[in-house]
Protein backbone atom coordinates (compact mmCIF):
# COMPACT_ATOMS: atom_id res chain seq x y z
CA UNK A 1 0.00 0.00 0.00
CA UNK A 2 1.14 3.40 -1.05
CA UNK A 3 1.45 5.89 2.09
CA UNK A 4 1.54 9.91 1.64
CA UNK A 5 2.35 12.85 3.55
CA UNK A 6 1.90 15.90 3.28
CA UNK A 7 2.73 19.26 5.14
CA UNK A 8 4.35 19.02 8.66
CA UNK A 9 3.38 15.79 8.79
CA UNK A 10 5.62 14.78 5.21
CA UNK A 11 8.31 17.21 7.45
CA UNK A 12 8.30 15.24 10.42
CA UNK A 13 8.26 11.82 9.08
CA UNK A 14 11.25 12.81 6.59
CA UNK A 15 9.53 11.65 3.44
CA UNK A 16 6.89 12.35 0.87
CA UNK A 17 5.98 8.93 0.31
CA UNK A 18 6.32 5.25 0.85
CA UNK A 19 5.36 1.42 0.47
CA UNK A 20 4.39 -0.10 3.41
CA UNK A 21 3.56 -3.62 4.03
CA UNK A 22 0.94 -3.97 6.30
CA UNK A 23 -1.74 -6.28 8.10
CA UNK A 24 -4.24 -3.48 9.26
CA UNK A 25 -7.67 -3.41 9.22
CA UNK A 26 -8.45 0.39 9.55
CA UNK A 27 -6.58 3.64 9.66
CA UNK A 28 -6.40 3.45 13.21
CA UNK A 29 -4.32 0.30 13.10
CA UNK A 30 -2.35 1.13 10.54
CA UNK A 31 -1.37 4.75 12.60
CA UNK A 32 -0.57 1.83 15.70
CA UNK A 33 2.07 0.38 13.22
CA UNK A 34 3.59 3.17 12.12
CA UNK A 35 3.68 4.76 15.83
CA UNK A 36 5.59 1.86 16.86
CA UNK A 37 8.18 1.89 14.03
CA UNK A 38 10.21 5.16 15.12
CA UNK A 39 10.14 8.23 17.16
CA UNK A 40 9.80 10.48 13.61
CA UNK A 41 6.67 8.81 13.07
CA UNK A 42 5.52 8.88 16.91
CA UNK A 43 5.89 13.08 16.65
CA UNK A 44 4.01 12.71 13.29
CA UNK A 45 0.99 10.57 14.47
CA UNK A 46 1.21 11.53 18.45
CA UNK A 47 -2.22 14.09 18.36
CA UNK A 48 -4.42 12.47 15.86
CA UNK A 49 -7.02 15.07 15.97
CA UNK A 50 -4.45 17.28 14.24
CA UNK A 51 -4.41 14.90 11.02
CA UNK A 52 -7.00 13.98 8.15
CA UNK A 53 -6.75 11.06 6.20
CA UNK A 54 -7.61 10.50 2.97
CA UNK A 55 -7.99 6.71 1.37
CA UNK A 56 -7.78 6.12 -2.10
CA UNK A 57 -7.71 10.06 -2.56
CA UNK A 58 -11.44 10.79 -0.53
CA UNK A 59 -11.22 11.78 2.70
CA UNK A 60 -12.31 9.24 5.00
CA UNK A 61 -12.67 8.41 9.08
CA UNK A 62 -9.75 7.04 11.30
CA UNK A 63 -11.99 3.91 11.54
CA UNK A 64 -12.62 3.44 8.17
CA UNK A 65 -11.43 -0.34 6.52
CA UNK A 66 -8.53 -0.53 4.54
CA UNK A 67 -9.41 -3.61 2.70
CA UNK A 68 -8.38 -2.91 -1.32
CA UNK A 69 -7.18 0.59 -0.49
CA UNK A 70 -3.86 0.99 -2.93
CA UNK A 71 -3.49 4.84 -1.51
CA UNK A 72 -3.51 6.26 2.32
CA UNK A 73 -2.34 9.94 2.77
CA UNK A 74 -2.00 11.33 6.02
CA UNK A 75 -1.90 15.13 6.29
CA UNK A 76 -3.02 18.34 8.70
CA UNK A 77 -6.38 20.29 7.94
CA UNK A 78 -6.47 21.84 4.74
CA UNK A 79 -5.73 25.26 4.41
CA UNK A 80 -6.58 26.45 0.95
CA UNK A 81 -8.38 29.16 -0.46
CA UNK B 1 -17.58 24.21 -15.37
CA UNK B 2 -13.78 25.04 -15.47
CA UNK B 3 -11.62 23.99 -12.74
CA UNK B 4 -7.65 24.30 -12.86
CA UNK B 5 -4.85 23.72 -11.13
CA UNK B 6 -1.55 25.46 -11.82
CA UNK B 7 1.56 26.73 -10.85
CA UNK B 8 1.38 29.36 -12.85
CA UNK B 9 0.08 32.90 -12.52
CA UNK B 10 -2.73 33.73 -13.73
CA UNK B 11 -4.60 37.04 -14.46
CA UNK B 12 -8.15 37.25 -12.57
CA UNK B 13 -9.27 40.04 -15.05
CA UNK B 14 -8.53 37.84 -18.30
CA UNK B 15 -10.26 34.79 -16.46
CA UNK B 16 -13.28 36.86 -15.27
CA UNK B 17 -13.65 37.93 -18.89
CA UNK B 18 -13.71 35.14 -20.52
CA UNK B 19 -16.16 33.57 -17.86
CA UNK B 20 -18.28 36.44 -18.99
CA UNK B 21 -18.50 36.49 -22.40
CA UNK B 22 -21.36 35.61 -24.59
CA UNK B 23 -24.22 35.31 -22.21
CA UNK B 24 -27.49 36.33 -22.16
CA UNK B 25 -28.98 33.95 -19.73
CA UNK B 26 -27.17 35.37 -17.07
CA UNK B 27 -27.62 38.03 -14.65
CA UNK B 28 -25.24 37.88 -11.82
CA UNK B 29 -21.82 37.06 -12.32
CA UNK B 30 -19.65 36.66 -8.71
CA UNK B 31 -15.76 36.82 -8.73
CA UNK B 32 -13.45 35.89 -5.56
CA UNK B 33 -9.87 36.31 -5.69
CA UNK B 34 -7.34 35.47 -2.88
CA UNK B 35 -4.49 37.07 -2.59
CA UNK B 36 -1.37 36.32 -0.73
CA UNK B 37 -1.59 39.06 2.14
CA UNK B 38 1.27 40.45 4.16
CA UNK B 39 0.07 40.78 7.59
CA UNK B 40 3.13 41.90 8.97
CA UNK B 41 5.56 43.40 6.45
CA UNK B 42 7.46 40.55 6.84
CA UNK B 43 6.64 37.94 4.44
CA UNK B 44 9.07 36.83 2.12
CA UNK B 45 6.87 33.95 0.15
CA UNK B 46 3.69 31.96 0.56
CA UNK B 47 4.37 27.92 -0.21
CA UNK B 48 1.32 26.19 -1.34
CA UNK B 49 1.69 22.49 -1.02
CA UNK B 50 -1.04 20.14 -2.83
CA UNK B 51 -2.26 16.92 -2.94
CA UNK B 52 -1.70 16.16 -7.15
CA UNK B 53 -3.94 13.24 -7.40
CA UNK B 54 -6.97 14.47 -5.34
CA UNK B 55 -6.98 17.99 -5.68
CA UNK B 56 -8.94 18.66 -9.35
CA UNK B 57 -11.33 15.42 -7.98
CA UNK B 58 -11.97 17.55 -4.92
CA UNK B 59 -12.37 20.98 -6.46
CA UNK B 60 -14.58 19.09 -9.00
CA UNK B 61 -16.71 17.66 -6.94
CA UNK B 62 -17.61 20.89 -4.40
CA UNK B 63 -17.95 22.71 -7.83
CA UNK B 64 -20.18 20.08 -9.22
CA UNK B 65 -22.17 20.11 -5.77
CA UNK B 66 -22.53 24.09 -6.40
CA UNK B 67 -23.82 24.14 -9.23
CA UNK B 68 -26.36 21.95 -8.86
CA UNK B 69 -27.29 23.54 -5.38
CA UNK B 70 -27.90 26.84 -6.70
CA UNK B 71 -28.89 26.17 -10.46
CA UNK B 72 -26.30 28.28 -11.94
CA UNK B 73 -25.33 28.83 -15.42
CA UNK B 74 -21.89 28.15 -14.95
CA UNK B 75 -18.81 28.45 -12.45
CA UNK B 76 -14.92 28.54 -12.65
CA UNK B 77 -12.47 27.39 -10.11
CA UNK B 78 -8.34 28.32 -10.56
CA UNK B 79 -6.25 27.44 -7.64
CA UNK B 80 -2.27 27.72 -7.60
CA UNK B 81 0.57 25.90 -6.01
CA UNK B 82 4.24 26.48 -5.56
CA UNK B 83 5.81 29.54 -3.86
CA UNK B 84 4.18 32.48 -3.99
CA UNK B 85 5.10 36.33 -3.45
CA UNK B 86 2.96 38.99 -1.49
CA UNK B 87 -0.05 40.31 -3.68
CA UNK B 88 0.14 37.26 -5.56
CA UNK B 89 -2.95 36.03 -6.68
CA UNK B 90 -3.74 32.39 -5.34
CA UNK B 91 -6.75 30.97 -6.38
CA UNK B 92 -10.26 32.60 -7.67
CA UNK B 93 -13.87 31.38 -7.62
CA UNK B 94 -16.18 32.74 -10.32
CA UNK B 95 -20.30 31.87 -10.35
CA UNK B 96 -22.58 33.10 -12.51
CA UNK B 97 -26.40 32.45 -12.43
CA UNK B 98 -29.78 34.08 -12.69
CA UNK B 99 -29.82 36.04 -9.88
CA UNK B 100 -27.33 37.90 -7.31
CA UNK B 101 -28.59 35.55 -4.19
CA UNK B 102 -27.65 32.40 -6.19
CA UNK B 103 -24.60 33.69 -7.27
CA UNK B 104 -23.24 35.30 -4.05
CA UNK B 105 -24.38 32.41 -2.04
CA UNK B 106 -22.71 29.73 -4.55
CA UNK B 107 -19.68 31.75 -4.44
CA UNK B 108 -19.56 31.95 -0.83
CA UNK B 109 -19.96 27.98 -0.26
CA UNK B 110 -17.68 27.00 -2.96
CA UNK B 111 -15.04 29.50 -0.39
CA UNK B 112 -15.74 27.95 3.04
CA UNK B 113 -15.27 24.34 1.10
CA UNK B 114 -12.00 24.96 -1.10
CA UNK B 115 -11.02 26.13 2.23
CA UNK B 116 -11.05 23.34 4.37
CA UNK B 117 -12.06 20.15 2.24
CA UNK B 118 -9.63 20.73 -0.83
CA UNK B 119 -6.02 19.38 -0.04
CA UNK B 120 -3.89 22.47 0.28
CA UNK B 121 -1.54 23.57 3.07
CA UNK B 122 -0.24 27.27 3.07
CA UNK B 123 3.65 27.73 4.41
CA UNK B 124 4.41 31.24 5.18
CA UNK B 125 7.97 32.50 5.14
CA UNK B 126 8.97 35.32 7.11
CA UNK B 127 12.28 36.53 7.91
CA UNK B 128 11.93 34.41 11.57
CA UNK B 129 11.74 31.69 9.69
CA UNK B 130 8.85 28.80 7.90
CA UNK B 131 5.64 28.14 9.47
CA UNK B 132 2.49 25.94 8.54
CA UNK B 133 -0.57 28.25 8.52
CA UNK B 134 -2.90 26.71 10.85
CA UNK B 135 -6.61 25.88 10.28
CA UNK B 136 -9.25 28.19 12.13
CA UNK B 137 -11.81 26.57 14.04
CA UNK B 138 -13.50 29.45 12.32
CA UNK B 139 -13.49 28.07 8.88
CA UNK B 140 -14.47 24.16 9.92
CA UNK B 141 -17.39 26.11 11.75
CA UNK B 142 -18.47 28.10 8.53
CA UNK B 143 -19.14 24.48 6.75
CA UNK B 144 -22.25 24.22 9.11
CA UNK B 145 -23.92 27.06 7.40
CA UNK B 146 -24.29 24.85 4.40
CA UNK C 1 -13.13 54.42 -3.64
CA UNK C 2 -13.97 54.75 -7.13
CA UNK C 3 -17.43 55.73 -7.80
CA UNK C 4 -18.42 55.92 -11.82
CA UNK C 5 -21.67 56.67 -13.37
CA UNK C 6 -21.35 56.37 -16.81
CA UNK C 7 -22.96 55.16 -20.28
CA UNK C 8 -20.31 54.02 -21.61
CA UNK C 9 -19.29 50.10 -21.88
CA UNK C 10 -17.06 49.12 -18.95
CA UNK C 11 -13.92 46.01 -19.36
CA UNK C 12 -14.84 44.40 -16.11
CA UNK C 13 -11.70 42.43 -15.98
CA UNK C 14 -10.05 45.26 -16.77
CA UNK C 15 -11.23 47.00 -13.97
CA UNK C 16 -10.95 44.16 -11.58
CA UNK C 17 -7.68 43.87 -12.41
CA UNK C 18 -6.80 47.61 -11.86
CA UNK C 19 -8.79 47.49 -8.78
CA UNK C 20 -6.68 44.66 -7.59
CA UNK C 21 -3.03 45.57 -8.80
CA UNK C 22 -0.39 46.58 -6.30
CA UNK C 23 -1.64 45.48 -3.22
CA UNK C 24 -0.04 43.38 -0.54
CA UNK C 25 -2.10 44.28 2.79
CA UNK C 26 -5.38 42.45 1.23
CA UNK C 27 -6.32 38.85 1.12
CA UNK C 28 -9.67 39.03 -0.62
CA UNK C 29 -11.34 40.02 -3.51
CA UNK C 30 -14.97 40.30 -4.05
CA UNK C 31 -16.72 41.35 -7.71
CA UNK C 32 -20.51 41.58 -8.62
CA UNK C 33 -20.94 42.13 -12.28
CA UNK C 34 -24.45 42.65 -13.14
CA UNK C 35 -25.69 41.92 -16.93
CA UNK C 36 -28.42 41.99 -19.07
CA UNK C 37 -30.55 38.90 -18.70
CA UNK C 38 -32.55 38.23 -21.80
CA UNK C 39 -35.19 35.93 -19.67
CA UNK C 40 -37.48 35.27 -22.90
CA UNK C 41 -35.38 35.55 -25.46
CA UNK C 42 -37.07 38.50 -26.73
CA UNK C 43 -35.40 41.26 -25.17
CA UNK C 44 -34.33 43.79 -27.74
CA UNK C 45 -32.33 46.35 -24.86
CA UNK C 46 -32.51 47.80 -21.38
CA UNK C 47 -32.87 51.41 -21.27
CA UNK C 48 -31.65 52.80 -17.83
CA UNK C 49 -32.93 56.06 -16.44
CA UNK C 50 -30.64 57.96 -13.57
CA UNK C 51 -31.21 60.97 -11.50
CA UNK C 52 -28.12 62.56 -12.66
CA UNK C 53 -27.72 65.42 -9.47
CA UNK C 54 -28.37 61.99 -7.16
CA UNK C 55 -26.78 59.30 -8.37
CA UNK C 56 -22.80 59.87 -7.55
CA UNK C 57 -23.80 60.91 -3.78
CA UNK C 58 -26.19 58.00 -3.14
CA UNK C 59 -23.52 55.61 -4.73
CA UNK C 60 -20.94 57.41 -2.39
CA UNK C 61 -23.14 57.58 0.77
CA UNK C 62 -23.61 53.47 0.15
CA UNK C 63 -19.77 52.96 -0.48
CA UNK C 64 -18.84 54.81 2.22
CA UNK C 65 -21.02 53.62 4.70
CA UNK C 66 -19.95 49.72 4.00
CA UNK C 67 -16.15 50.48 3.88
CA UNK C 68 -16.66 52.14 7.57
CA UNK C 69 -18.71 49.04 8.76
CA UNK C 70 -16.47 45.94 7.01
CA UNK C 71 -12.94 47.92 7.80
CA UNK C 72 -12.52 47.37 3.64
CA UNK C 73 -9.47 48.05 2.47
CA UNK C 74 -11.13 49.80 -0.74
CA UNK C 75 -14.48 49.56 -2.79
CA UNK C 76 -15.56 50.71 -6.53
CA UNK C 77 -18.89 50.39 -8.01
CA UNK C 78 -19.47 51.54 -11.81
CA UNK C 79 -22.92 51.62 -12.81
CA UNK C 80 -24.03 52.43 -16.05
CA UNK C 81 -26.99 54.25 -17.93
CA UNK C 82 -28.78 54.44 -21.42
CA UNK C 83 -29.55 51.89 -23.49
CA UNK C 84 -27.87 48.32 -23.11
CA UNK C 85 -27.85 45.52 -25.15
CA UNK C 86 -28.96 42.10 -23.44
CA UNK C 87 -25.24 40.29 -22.38
CA UNK C 88 -23.90 43.85 -21.89
CA UNK C 89 -22.45 44.76 -18.29
CA UNK C 90 -24.99 46.81 -16.40
CA UNK C 91 -22.88 47.30 -13.19
CA UNK C 92 -20.38 46.57 -10.97
CA UNK C 93 -19.14 46.46 -7.78
CA UNK C 94 -15.55 45.13 -5.98
CA UNK C 95 -14.51 45.32 -2.58
CA UNK C 96 -10.98 44.39 -1.34
CA UNK C 97 -10.96 43.30 2.69
CA UNK C 98 -8.06 41.17 4.52
CA UNK C 99 -10.60 38.04 4.91
CA UNK C 100 -13.06 36.97 2.83
CA UNK C 101 -16.50 37.20 5.09
CA UNK C 102 -15.96 40.95 5.06
CA UNK C 103 -15.74 41.48 1.11
CA UNK C 104 -18.42 38.91 0.71
CA UNK C 105 -20.80 40.79 2.99
CA UNK C 106 -19.70 44.52 2.20
CA UNK C 107 -20.42 43.30 -1.54
CA UNK C 108 -23.61 41.37 -0.63
CA UNK C 109 -24.36 44.76 1.09
CA UNK C 110 -23.62 46.90 -2.01
CA UNK C 111 -25.61 45.04 -4.24
CA UNK C 112 -28.60 45.02 -1.55
CA UNK C 113 -28.48 49.00 -1.32
CA UNK C 114 -27.91 49.92 -4.82
CA UNK C 115 -30.78 48.03 -6.06
CA UNK C 116 -33.25 49.73 -4.00
CA UNK C 117 -31.73 53.06 -2.97
CA UNK C 118 -29.65 54.33 -5.87
CA UNK C 119 -31.75 56.14 -8.13
CA UNK C 120 -32.03 53.90 -11.37
CA UNK C 121 -34.81 52.75 -13.48
CA UNK C 122 -35.31 50.01 -16.03
CA UNK C 123 -37.15 49.65 -18.55
CA UNK C 124 -37.22 46.76 -20.54
CA UNK C 125 -37.60 46.61 -24.85
CA UNK C 126 -38.88 43.58 -25.84
CA UNK C 127 -40.64 42.75 -29.26
CA UNK C 128 -44.01 42.69 -26.83
CA UNK C 129 -43.44 47.03 -26.30
CA UNK C 130 -41.84 48.35 -23.53
CA UNK C 131 -42.39 47.75 -19.51
CA UNK C 132 -40.75 49.55 -16.22
CA UNK C 133 -39.18 47.05 -14.46
CA UNK C 134 -41.47 46.40 -11.39
CA UNK C 135 -39.76 46.85 -7.90
CA UNK C 136 -39.79 43.48 -6.32
CA UNK C 137 -40.51 43.19 -2.23
CA UNK C 138 -37.85 40.94 -1.63
CA UNK C 139 -35.17 43.54 -2.73
CA UNK C 140 -37.13 46.09 -0.49
CA UNK C 141 -37.11 42.94 2.12
CA UNK C 142 -33.42 42.29 1.47
CA UNK C 143 -32.35 45.37 3.57
CA UNK C 144 -33.62 44.00 6.86
CA UNK C 145 -30.50 41.68 6.80
CA UNK C 146 -28.13 44.82 7.16
CA UNK D 1 -39.71 75.29 -6.68
CA UNK D 2 -37.56 72.70 -9.01
CA UNK D 3 -40.42 69.81 -9.50
CA UNK D 4 -38.51 66.69 -11.51
CA UNK D 5 -40.00 63.30 -12.61
CA UNK D 6 -38.53 59.70 -13.17
CA UNK D 7 -39.30 57.00 -15.01
CA UNK D 8 -43.48 56.14 -15.25
CA UNK D 9 -43.49 59.46 -13.58
CA UNK D 10 -42.40 61.48 -16.24
CA UNK D 11 -43.87 59.66 -19.06
CA UNK D 12 -47.56 60.23 -16.74
CA UNK D 13 -46.85 63.76 -16.10
CA UNK D 14 -45.24 64.03 -19.80
CA UNK D 15 -42.40 66.08 -18.68
CA UNK D 16 -38.83 65.60 -16.98
CA UNK D 17 -39.17 68.86 -14.97
CA UNK D 18 -41.00 71.87 -14.41
CA UNK D 19 -41.32 75.09 -11.83
CA UNK D 20 -44.04 75.15 -9.61
CA UNK D 21 -45.17 78.22 -7.00
CA UNK D 22 -46.57 76.59 -4.57
CA UNK D 23 -47.11 77.35 -0.76
CA UNK D 24 -47.51 73.49 0.16
CA UNK D 25 -45.88 73.35 3.71
CA UNK D 26 -45.32 69.37 3.25
CA UNK D 27 -44.61 66.70 0.26
CA UNK D 28 -48.34 65.50 0.90
CA UNK D 29 -49.66 69.17 0.33
CA UNK D 30 -47.98 69.52 -2.90
CA UNK D 31 -48.66 66.48 -4.36
CA UNK D 32 -52.77 67.32 -3.27
CA UNK D 33 -51.84 70.85 -4.88
CA UNK D 34 -50.16 68.79 -8.43
CA UNK D 35 -53.33 66.14 -8.21
CA UNK D 36 -56.04 68.58 -8.50
CA UNK D 37 -54.30 70.68 -11.39
CA UNK D 38 -54.72 68.02 -14.67
CA UNK D 39 -55.68 64.04 -15.23
CA UNK D 40 -52.32 63.33 -15.77
CA UNK D 41 -51.01 64.48 -12.48
CA UNK D 42 -54.11 62.62 -11.10
CA UNK D 43 -53.12 59.23 -12.90
CA UNK D 44 -49.22 60.07 -11.56
CA UNK D 45 -50.03 60.69 -8.04
CA UNK D 46 -52.96 58.36 -7.34
CA UNK D 47 -51.06 55.83 -5.94
CA UNK D 48 -48.88 57.27 -3.44
CA UNK D 49 -47.54 54.03 -2.25
CA UNK D 50 -46.00 53.15 -5.66
CA UNK D 51 -44.06 56.29 -5.37
CA UNK D 52 -40.85 57.72 -3.64
CA UNK D 53 -39.72 61.32 -3.07
CA UNK D 54 -36.42 62.83 -3.09
CA UNK D 55 -35.94 66.87 -1.17
CA UNK D 56 -32.71 68.77 -2.91
CA UNK D 57 -31.42 64.84 -3.87
CA UNK D 58 -31.97 62.65 -0.85
CA UNK D 59 -34.32 60.22 -0.16
CA UNK D 60 -37.13 61.53 2.15
CA UNK D 61 -41.31 60.81 3.30
CA UNK D 62 -43.98 61.98 2.35
CA UNK D 63 -44.53 64.13 5.06
CA UNK D 64 -41.39 66.09 5.47
CA UNK D 65 -41.36 70.07 5.55
CA UNK D 66 -40.70 71.37 2.02
CA UNK D 67 -39.16 74.52 3.94
CA UNK D 68 -35.67 76.28 1.91
CA UNK D 69 -36.45 72.86 -0.15
CA UNK D 70 -35.11 73.69 -4.32
CA UNK D 71 -35.79 70.49 -5.72
CA UNK D 72 -38.30 67.86 -5.41
CA UNK D 73 -37.82 64.77 -7.16
CA UNK D 74 -40.98 62.07 -8.08
CA UNK D 75 -40.27 58.55 -8.46
CA UNK D 76 -40.90 54.74 -8.81
CA UNK D 77 -39.40 52.43 -6.48
CA UNK D 78 -35.21 52.50 -7.81
CA UNK D 79 -34.52 49.10 -9.75
CA UNK D 80 -30.70 49.39 -9.83
CA UNK D 81 -28.30 47.26 -9.53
Amino acid sequence: MNVIYFAWVRERIGIPQEKVETQATTVNDLIAELRAREERYEAAFADITALRVALDQELADFDAPLEGVREVAFFPPMTGG
Amino acid sequence: MLVRVQADLFDAGAELNSFSQGRTDVGAIVSFTGVVRDTDGNLQEMLIEHYPGMTSKAITKITEEAIARWSLTDALVIHRYGPLKPGAPIMMVATAAAHRAAAFEAADFLMDYLKSRAPFWKKEVTDQGADWVAAKDADEDALKRW
